[in-house]
């Protein structure tokens, strides 16, 4: 697997963590684009500009879930099914137990990294394509586990009327008041990836998709960082599934299938998989689509099929590639 | 129907089902071997063979048995022009392979939607009626459909084994580097590679499209199987799909029957990730060249 | 560059909401499923619906108050998934503004959507079979179609004395249709004396011959579809006669004969008995699908004329409350619509006793047989009894 | 002279192929030891079996007197055994600093919560990680090298740099895989220069694969001679040169003495 990166001409962004004064440059750019468009839905106020938005965000949450296992050089097909733990086990939370909003949260992290360790353990010692393919056969087995189960799932009828999330008590399931939590829960989700990788942790997740064996002669044990890896990607994308369970207000084993794991590679490789802001980049291009070629449901999914193709192809660092090289311009580097 | 008819009876069924799905895995096993490439478009390529089928017999009235090598020239050309647009940059690059595989399978099946419409389109069967062996029962359109299965897969074993082309392919699947230094050149290989496995995968949408109905939605079914079959019989391994399908449609049979379909797919996929972890490279597939 | 170009996608989508509110017209929301299993009864609903509205438009409009609406009929496709559901029945809350559904139509989907629907206090028709789709705590959701609960007793009780069917298995889809289907036929059954059992299946199966080895394995005599989806009764019909099972195949739920008829062909679907919700030799029914067959083609299905008359009432009830703005208003106008000539011929409402609340739709329905790929009545019904 | 490396009846077989036939040999504490042979003589799958790539067949591998046997690599290196490459290996995209930096990964391994939140531990050995890295840099003399990317790197400088990287890990054993591959005299002179004063300061054991005679000669107090996977000779660089078992392995070559 480690020799994906020699093949495919990743530009000159160093995916290595450079020191401070890189920095600087390349956040200025991204907080410049970003803090302006994340106000836009309140000064617009439209319960549809709303919707969009909390759509935005919750992808994000999710995709940048993926980007941490990328990270490792593992590509999940299981994120649907992580996403899918969460929801169910934070929709149960509230439902059958009555556990306040926030906590069923962390119930939600919870039951998703648990998951994630026992798959992780069991399937991370393969390579490349087997893992993905194991990955894949996962997110099956757990559709088809939540159908089994009637009782606990709802089977295919699923979940209905999930309780409004509420925060200490004040219900927050209006647009605006969700919006702005779930705004904050993904400035969150950022910041919580952002410290991971500028960590000692996030050098060795470099280290061992840079040079897997060299990584090994320095001491770094590859299975634990790996499994550290998935299971913090899996842990956010089963946050995000809590929160969207709450949001939508039902949920279903059909609201996580391969196609939503599909949906969360293409936002991440379009937005650009080397990046922390990658995945917010994917989420707040291809989340619109749909709802703006609402009617040719068909067409919004081929310009999905052709983007992911092309990016793959002429751009591998995404969005957030030409955006990090726009910044290393900008201050004068290169 | 007596207790043991019953237990013959389904065991027949699974046989049936295994060779349906061996043509559907054989195409998927080929594309890997050759081209390394896991194609998550295979099913898309199994229901374009369907429609492909569909219009020769009903809109052009052909005879059925013409739709067959129509469906695999229709598909196979088209699988040539995806290999060429789609997968030639990442030749060498099986992830990037891979994922390119699904924006391959959006497009396909929404392009189907939009040209086709989402209404399931119904065929006339192969033949009608049953052909009773004893107290079994086979429908007779499954037992033309087997037979014809077979036949396409004698003509791809000949191919294979004594063709220039087969054994190229072959050889391509064997070992891509020792094959290209005896002067096969992986540029010819490869597509020819991608478009004999997609044909098949068509021929196997050909096939099975009157016994089922015909709709941009069928590829999904037959992916899961093909991806089952393969896993648990070895990727790039043929000998090994072949067992592993029968395996896989006996299993289903019975456990279907007693336990309802829902179980069955369960417990075949809980097989499939024990058999991914166990022995990644399954019953009899070649390891994978680590690094 | 990347900012401006977000800004004008939601500009875009924007502009044309904002569109459609200047020129007086009344949307109604119309989320069917399109594709997939349930598209034959979707597009058939749907068509049924802008029947309605092309007739109310050309006659000039809906005059309600001193204002004359063009009715705008406003379809997504709900895929036949309960999540889909959501999210369309959201859109059409959120950006369409809408307050008068048709639809939506699954069981599953229609309980995803209930709550959103009563926040909005939306009017909605439905023909969910599901017991759970109208009651006192939903007062806006009209039933236009009849359910098993109304039809499968008065049906079973005339199958078994007219067509001696003894030994019963019947099939359901493994979801809240399929469940709630079958509660109502296995108490039937029982009820009639017959000796009965049920099998679910997945729905989009395709293949059926382990399903059915086991059922011809259990020597039966009758196999009842109730009311999966047209297609699915197709291929089990189908596949029913290929591993030779030679005995009855009846139908009690929905209507699907063209479908069937498509699907397993005219020899296999012969003599097969279905519930027919329209006697298409009623002449007020037979002028409207011919009406239907020459705007949207041949093969109606039953459920179009169900869809045609609830909007039809529910544009009246907008009449008749005097506005199209409280939906509240609108909903007690249309439940105080009876006798209201239809194409159905008279229709009112009941379910007090059953459901809580006066919102299911009493219509005589009829038992058919299949001849030669053609529906023959043989049987009237109301809710107690069939001759 | 105290032993820390002792490999005993050490055999590896691929299938029907015998790789290692129960090699045994010892290396002591601050010795250069050179591990010679023809092609296919095993050298390198000793090497790696020590190193922890491979697991053998039989026989055991001791550090220090505890058993290293078949431990996967990221484990024996926290005994102090590192290894290099043969072909340059580095990581390519990250600066020689860092690379340096991520080699001594088992000293600033810190707690869990403390580098999540970059907490007063983890900076303190991040710095401390940093200046070790700029000490090693200085010994090498490619100090204005630090802040360009590896592997932009000349094929010479990468190869310096492999050797930082395993230093780093502070190591009291360094396994070098065929150094001198790939270099012209003159640098591999350099390299052996290098090689001994880094010994000399960090006193440290060395085991050497090599072909290069002159890299042998100028750096080994012994040497271990393996024909077909079993040890034909162990001893002191002159005694084992002399050796006729040797000298007919090498098939007749006389020792020219010259190069």
């Amino acid at each position: 697997m480690s020799e994906l990166q020699q093949t495919n001409p990743v530009p000159a962004t160093a995916k290595w963590k450079i020191p401070q004064e890189f920095l600087t440059a390349k956040s200025a750019t991204y907080c410049a684009l970003f803090l302006p468009l994340a106000a836009l839905p309140l000064l617009i106020d439209s319960s549809f500009v709303y919707h969009i938005a909390i759509l935005v965000c919750l992808n994000a949450i999710i995709t940048s879930g993926l980007g941490v296992i990328v990270r490792v050089d593992q590509l999940s097909l299981a994120h649907g099914a992580f996403a899918g733990i969460g929801a169910y086990a934070s929709a149960l939370a509230v439902i059958k137990l009555g556990v306040p909003f926030l906590l069923s949260l962390v119930l939600a992290a919870l039951a998703a990294g648990v998951a994630a360790v026992l798959l992780g353990r069991l399937v991370l010692g393969l390579k490349g394509v087997y893992f993905v393919l194991a990955t894949f056969a996962f997110n099956e087995l757990f559709r088809m586990i939540m159908l089994l189960l009637p009782e606990i799932s709802g089977g295919t009828n699923g979940l209905s009327n999930i309780p409004a999330a509420e925060i200490a008590g004040l219900e927050i399931s209006s647009k605006p008041g969700f919006y702005i939590f779930i705004a904050l829960a993904l400035a969150a989700t950022l910041l919580v990836v952002w410290m991971i990788l500028r960590s000692p942790i996030g050098r060795a997740f470099d280290a061992i998709s840079g040079n897997l064996p060299l990584a090994q002669a320095s001491g770094i044990p590859p299975r634990r960082y790996q499994i550290l890896a998935f299971t913090s990607g899996s842990v956010i994308a089963g946050v995000g599934g809590g929160i969207m369970a709450a949001y939508v207000g039902f949920i279903s084993p059909e609201s996580f299938t391969f196609w939503f794991s599909v949906n969360t590679i293409i936002m991440l490789i379009v937005g650009g998989r080397y990046s922390i802001m990658g995945p917010v980049l994917g989420a707040l291009l291809l989340t619109p689509l749909p709802e703006v070629l609402r009617s040719t449901g068909q067409l919004q999914q081929i310009i999905y099929g052709v983007c992911l193709i092309a990016i793959l192809r002429f751009m591998p660092g995404g969005v957030s590639g030409l955006i990090d090289r726009f910044a290393e311009l900008m201050s004068g580097r290169k | 129907m007596s207790f043991e008819a019953f237990l013959i009876q389904t065991g027949v069924n699974g046989l049936i089902l295994g060779a349906l799905y061996l043509l559907m895995a054989v195409g998927f096993t080929l594309v890997f071997g050759s081209l390394r490439v896991v194609n998550f478009a295979h099913g898309e390529f199994y229901m374009l063979g369907g429609f492909a089928a569909y219009f020769t017999t009903v809109t052009m009235g052909l005879p059925a048995i013409a739709s067959i090598p129509l469906a695999f020239l229709f598909v196979a050309v088209l699988g040539l022009f995806c290999e060429r647009a789609v997968f030639r940059p990442f030749r060498g690059d099986e992830l990037n392979g891979m994922i390119a595989s699904i924006g391959l399978a959006l497009i396909l099946q929404n392009g189907a939607l939009m040209l086709f419409g989402p209404m399931p389109l119904a065929m006339p069967p192969f033949a009608e009626g049953l052909t009773r062996f004893g107290s079994i029962v086979i429908p007779t359109s499954r037992l033309l459909a087997i037979v014809i299965s077979a036949a396409v897969l004698a003509i791809f074993y000949v191919v294979m084994m004594h063709t220039r082309v087969g054994r190229a392919v072959r050889a391509m699947v064997q070992d891509a580097e020792v094959a290209s230094t005896f002067g096969i050149h992986p540029g010819l290989v490869y597509p020819l590679g991608f478009a004999l496995g997609v044909g098949l995968a068509a021929v196997a949408g050909a096939v099975m499209a009157p016994l089922f109905s015909v709709s941009p939605f069928t590829g999904h079914t037959p992916l899961l199987k093909a991806f089952l079959v393969v896993v648990l019989g070895g990727l790039g391994s043929i000998p090994g799909a072949a067992i592993a399908s029968l395996a896989v449609g006996l299993i289903e049979s019975y456990t279907a029957t007693f336990y309802g379909s829902l179980a069955a797919d369960g417990l075949i996929l809980l097989l499939a990730v024990i058999m991914l972890v166990m022995r990644p490279n399954g019953l009899l597939g070649r390891a994978m060249r680590v690094g | 560059m990347k900012k401006n170009l977000a800004a004008l996608v939601l500009g875009a989508s924007l502009l044309t909401a904002a569109h459609a509110q200047a020129e007086d017209v009344l949307k109604l929301g119309a989320p069917f499923p399109l594709s997939g299993p349930g598209a034959a009864w979707g597009t058939a609903v749907l068509n049924g619906v802008k029947l309605a509205a092309k007739d109310v438009n050309e006659a000039g409009g809906l005059k309600v108050g001193d204002t004359t609406y063009k009715i705008e009929v406003v379809a997504y496709d709900d895929k036949y998934s309960a999540s889909e559901e959501v999210t369309v029945v959201n859109r059409l809350l959120s950006v369409e503004g809408v307050k008068f559904f048709t639809g939506p139509i699954p069981s599953a989907g229609l309980l995803a959507v209930q709550p959103m629907l009563k926040k909005a206090d939306a009017v909605a028709i439905t023909l969910a079979f599901t017991s759970k789709a109208i009651g006192p705590d939903y007062p806006g959701i009209f039933r236009v179609s009849i359910t098993s609960h109304e039809m499968a007793q008065p049906q079973v009780n005339w199958l078994i004395k007219n067509v001696g069917v003894k030994k019963v298995v019947g099939l359901f889809e493994n979801d809240e249709t399929g469940h709630a289907m079958e509660a109502d036929t296995a108490t039937a059954y029982k009820k009639a004396g017959a000796t009965y059992s049920s099998e679910f299946f997945e729905r989009g199966t395709v293949d059926f011959v382990s399903l059915l080895t086991r059922v011809l394995f259990k020597d039966i005599d009758a196999i009842e579809l109730s009311g999966m989806s047209p297609t699915t009764s197709g291929l089990i019909i189908k596949q029913a006669r290929e591993l030779g099972f030679t005995g009855k195949i009846v139908r009690t739920g929905g209507p699907a004969t063209q479908e069937i008829v498509h699907v397993a062909g005219k020899e296999a679907a012969e003599g097969i008995v279905v519930h027919a919700p329209i006697n298409p030799y009623d002449e007020q029914m037979a002028a409207f699908i011919a009406r239907y067959e020459g705007e949207y083609g041949a093969g109606m299905n039953g459920f179009a004329p169900f869809f045609y008359d609830g909007t039809r009432m529910m544009l009246k009830a907008m009449q008749d409350a005097g506005t199209v703005e409280d939906p509240i208003a609108v909903r007690d106008a249309m439940a105080a619509l009876s006798e209201y000539e239809g194409v159905l011929g008279k229709v009112s409402w009941v379910g007090e006793e059953t459901y809580g609340i006066n919102r299911q739709i009493s219509v005589p329905f009829y038992i058919a047989e299949i001849r030669d790929g053609k529906e023959k009545v043989v049987a009237t019904c109301n809710v107690i009894v069939c001759e | 002279m105290t032993a820390i490396l002792e490999v005993s009846d050490l055999t590896m077989r691929f299938g029907g192929l015998t790789a290692l036939d129960s090699l045994s040999f010892k290396v002591n504490d601050h010795e250069t030891v050179g591990l010679i042979g023809p092609n296919g003589a095993g050298k390198t799958t000793a090497f790696n079996v020590i190193s922890g790539v491979l697991a053998p067949t039989s026989g055991t591998v001791h550090y220090r007197g505890s058993a290293i046997t078949g431990l996967p690599t990221h484990r024996i290196v926290r005994h102090g055994v590192v290894r290099t490459f043969q072909s340059t290996s580095v990581f390519a995209k990250a600066s020689v600093l860092d690379n340096i930096v991520c080699g001594g990964f088992v000293n600033w391994e810190t707690g869990f919560v403390s580098n999540l939140f970059n907490g007063a531990k983890t900076r303190a050995t991040q710095a401390a990680a940093r200046d070790r890295a700029m000490e090693l840099i200085r010994l090498a003399g490619i100090e204005e090298l630090a802040h360009s990317a590896a592997g932009e790197l000349s094929y010479g400088h990468q190869k310096r740099l492999g050797l930082l990287v395993a230093l780093a890990a502070s190591p009291s054993l360094l396994l070098l895989d065929e150094p001198a591959a790939g270099l012209n005299a003159e640098e591999s002179e350099e390299l052996a220069e290098f090689i001994r004063s880094v010994k000399q300061q960090l006193q440290i054991a060395v085991l050497l694969v090599e072909h290069h005679i002159e890299m042998i000669t100028s750096l080994c107090d012994r040497l271990i001679v393996l024909e077909y996977g079993r040890k034909i000779a162990d001893g002191p660089v002159a005694e084992v040169r002399q050796d006729p078992r040797v000298v007919d392995a090498y098939l007749g070559v006389d020792d020219d003495d010259d190069a």
